[in-house]
């Protein structure tokens, strides 16, 4: 268990997210075909395939350059809605760690944070649209109002946060994406980006948790 | 749910495959960025206007099937239902673009409008004038009001065309933009799918339909429309859509439009010159005179089985384009008719 | 065997709806002699040889959608999968004919055989002048030196292509015979069927295939092939078909020739130019030159699903007559390809 | 029974018989969907209904004029190989009845060899290719090898000559029409017009039967 991660231990981390996320592969596919155009697993194991290639050759990156090489992979490999929103959610990640060498828990909630404003920005997403933007909002506003205990328990607020807000997803009715002219329909059902998001943060919390 | 029996090698080489047989068809006239999927037109004039469109692979033959003379310059191609990634518009971008400017005509959604988006600022930022029309023409995905959010479906195919002859015509990058957003802002489609296509890579259908039913509103990648009903005689079907159509965008007696009538995959011509048939009947009804007539398959959803039905409102203008002769892969004018 | 989801209204009235539907897309262009199943040029030029095509319906855009410039002066069309009555035939045949005779080209069946033959015989009793050019094109229907006894599947696309130019340029009905029939005898085809077509008036499939199943040199109305196989990658089709058509045709290196990639219904343009990327690795390995590249739905049987791979064998003057624009529902050339 | 048909009893009798092909539509079309397209009963029933609705306007026809009537319905209506074939074979007979008033055993005869031959001059099958050649000419050789007993017995030898020649196709691989390239396949299936044939004489002796 570590309370902080110089950047070697940020490339494990990722390199665990990129781990779940292909296994989840046809869990989000699943998910997308419900409400959406079925592709989302596809795109995000394409996506996270490529970005274990490039992890694989920046065992000497600084943590910035680590989120930068991700979100950079990310929004040329995905494709789709899921490209543009996680590519952007890691390269505004990555602006905010700057060139710091230790993620602790005050980092890891700018990082957070910026990385919400940037997705917000390029898509626009409001809270209740049924986005993966309903994940990470409340992971955001977890993580900032208590910043108490460390690395290891802002994630575990913020990964109880993206499951309440995945939870959460299956209220609302899709107003954006391919999901929204379901309207009604779209009821029951969890947004694919959203249970991305959640395994995403759920990933950081677990490897926080073992390492 | 059986993985149905689609001619191709391994799944996860769908794309590159596809536009290596759409490179071979062109006949030299189109050629691949070096390493990535897109697809420029070999020979472009200078000092025009460039046109760029794109989207997710899979709904051929929109959009790389539309490059060619007075159509479009470049297409950014991704992978089966999704956006193509910034990086792959951008050098596309850069490819296309003669000093005058690069036009981008894609259809409206989240993944398309984000990609390019980030393109475009890109392509500003190394002094590349962009503009954007987004094709919003599925009148079952918003209510007029929030026109906007409204998906692009086979109306691509008629604002593409005059697009094409917009931007080989005009001086510039605005007047371009101009001529295509009139283009855009009087189309309207509606589509009724009768059958489910499958995605390549996992074999799944988009959506489930019984025997009899039938979903009205259907979009380009299988996502849910307005109404799920029982299957109906073909008449009855084009009744509900071109009532729906005409309630979206009436139309004076007296009005001239394009039709477009497209097959989203599996459907025979047969069928969709019954459903032309009676579009016809409709529009004479109302007084709306038929400038031109397309039917075919022009943006499809794999092998998934139905139609929709286009109406573009035409001017002076909009006809000019329509009608000026222009070649691709998926879309001709020849300029013999009479 | 359940009723496919066809967009029809009675299945008794497809035909003459759909020539309704076609009719209106011609934008008057075409129309239908007085009561008969027979669709004529409005604007056949005096002393040009005249072409009349036809066959059974349910082909679509075959043959009634290949009329216009350049291409046929009339189409004599049948019921679902049933030949013209002579009476049809003739009707048309006069009101084609502009004082140089009447080429009849039609796809190689005993009933259009049949019926063109006692059209053709009341016709010259009235004077006409009539020569025929029975396409032939099916490798998997008799071998080669029983050539006349092959069916015609979807050579006929690029034969009428000639047709509808040497009808237009020749003087005389035997030269727009000879570089007809030059074209016919040119021409070699093979389909591979994956899934089957119906019938609209039974619902009826036309044949069974099992889940794993599909047919080497399935026939146009589904008549049976050379070989029945287990799915395999589009790569091992196309390899197989290309064998048995090189086979029967040897093309020296250096050849040219027209290909066309026909969609027998319900196969869509991303298999056809995952298709055409193998045709084209074949072709080049041996040296052989493709001219030109038609990909599409051509000659269609229903909802069947699977491609036909065609190959005409060219000389300067078939180039010509393959290149000269052209314009029709089914078939275009624009002219403006460089 | 009759021995003779007048002109109202050979309208009557083409009568039975375009409902005999009319109610046989299915099997028909199910024999050419087993080596053909499948449409052979379609067109058949078709161009039967369209003779049944000519011969209505027809009670005052000669015996030639009701073949010839039935010949051209069938040639214009019905479509396909089957509109030649069977238009030919009834438009063929009628010229053979030349002006009669009485169809008797030696007219019948005259009129089965004048519809063959005329058949044969349009398709050129010959016996063995599996065509309704393969009834009609067996139908023919029965009817001229024994001219004994009138109407009622050359039809029961001609009825039993056509169904012995049915059975026949099954045993033949079909080498014209649509069925060709069955090859081998088409072993074990009866030939579509062969059935028709065979139903069209089996009501013309049925007819003479209980007339
Ligand atoms: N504007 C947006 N802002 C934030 N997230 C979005 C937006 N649009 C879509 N998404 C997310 O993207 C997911 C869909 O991704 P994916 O299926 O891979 O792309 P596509 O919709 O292009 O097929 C949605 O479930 C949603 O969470
Ligand atoms: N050349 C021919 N001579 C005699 N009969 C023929 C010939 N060709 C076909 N037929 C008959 O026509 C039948 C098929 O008729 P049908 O199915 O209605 O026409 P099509 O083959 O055009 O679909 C065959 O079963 C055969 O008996
Ligand atoms: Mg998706
Ligand atoms: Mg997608
Ligand atoms: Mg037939
Ligand atoms: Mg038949």
């Amino acid at each position: 268990m570590s309370e902080q991660l110089d950047s070697a231990g940020v490339r494990q981390m990722l390199l665990l997210v990129a781990a779940r996320v292909i296994a989840a592969k046809e869990q989000l596919t699943d998910a997308d075909r419900a409400i959406g155009d079925g592709d989302h697993g596809i795109g995000m194991a394409r996506g996270f395939e490529a970005v274990q290639q490039a992890l694989a050759g920046a065992e000497s990156s600084t943590i910035g350059e680590l989120f930068k090489i991700t979100g950079r992979t990310i929004m040329s490999n995905t494709g789709g809605a899921a490209g543009a929103v996680f590519g952007t959610l890691f390269n505004s990640a990555a602006k905010a760690a700057t060139d710091a060498d230790t993620l602790d828990a005050a980092l890891l909630t700018r990082m957070l944070r910026a990385g919400l404003d940037g997705v917000q920005a390029r898509g626009r997403a409001q809270p209740g649209d049924k986005t993966m933007v309903d994940v990470l909002l409340p992971a955001v506003e977890a993580a900032e109002a208590d910043s108490s205990g460390g690395l290891m328990a802002v994630l575990d607020r913020v990964s109880a946060a993206a499951s309440a807000g995945l939870e959460q997803t299956r209220h609302m009715v899709a107003t954006l994406g391919k999901a929204k002219t379901l309207g009604e329909r779209s009821l029951g059902h969890p947004d694919p980006g959203a249970v991305s998001t959640c395994i995403i943060l759920q990933a950081c919390r677990d490897f926080v948790h073992t390492e | 749910m059986a993985n149905p029996k689609k001619i191709i090698n391994d799944p996860k080489q769908v794309v590159p495959e596809l536009l290596d047989g759409l490179i071979y068809a062109y006949h030299g006239q189109i050629h691949k960025i070096d390493g990535l999927p897109a697809l420029i037109k070999t020979d472009i004039p200078d000092d025009k206007v460039a046109l760029l469109i794109g989207g997710g692979s899979g709904h051929e033959p929109v959009f790389h099937g539309f490059i060619g003379p007075n159509m479009a310059d470049g297409a950014a191609c991704g992978n089966i239902f999704a956006a193509p990634s910034p990086d792959v518009i951008l050098a596309a971008t850069q490819a296309v673009h003669r000093g005058k400017g690069v036009l981008y005509v894609y259809g409206n959604y989240a993944g398309d409008n984000m990609n390019f988006d980030i393109a475009a600022e890109m392509a500003e930022d190394d002094g590349i004038a962009i503009r954007t029309v987004r094709v919003w023409d599925d009148v079952a995905s918003a209510p007029p009001e929030r026109c906007e959010e409204r998906r692009g479906i086979a109306g691509d195919a008629l604002v593409l065309k005059v697009a094409g002859a917009a931007t080989a015509k005009a001086a510039t990058l605005d007047e371009a933009y101009r001529i295509t957003a009139k283009a855009r802002d009087n189309t309207r489609s509606m589509a009724v799918a009768v059958a489910a296509g499958s995605i390549p890579e996992t074999g799944a259908l988009t959506f489930e339909l019984a025997e009899d039913e039938i979903e009205i509103g259907m979009g380009a990648h299988g996502e849910p429309g307005v109404s799920r009903e029982k299957m109906k005689p073909a008449d009855a079907l084009v009744d509900d859509v071109m009532a729906r159509i005409l309630a979206d965008q009436p139309l004076a007696a007296g009005s001239e439009v394009a039709l477009l009538i497209n097959d989203m995959g599996a459907t025979t011509m047969m069928e969709l010159l019954i459903v032309n048939r009676r579009v016809r009947q409709i529009l004479e009804q109302q007084g709306i005179v038929v400038h031109s007539t397309d039917i075919g398959s022009f943006v499809t959803t794999q092998e998934m089985a139905g139609f929709s039905i286009t109406l573009m409102a035409l001017d002076e203008e909009l006809k000019n384009c329509l009608d000026q002769p222009a070649d691709s892969f998926g879309f001709m004018r020849t300029g013999l008719r009479g």
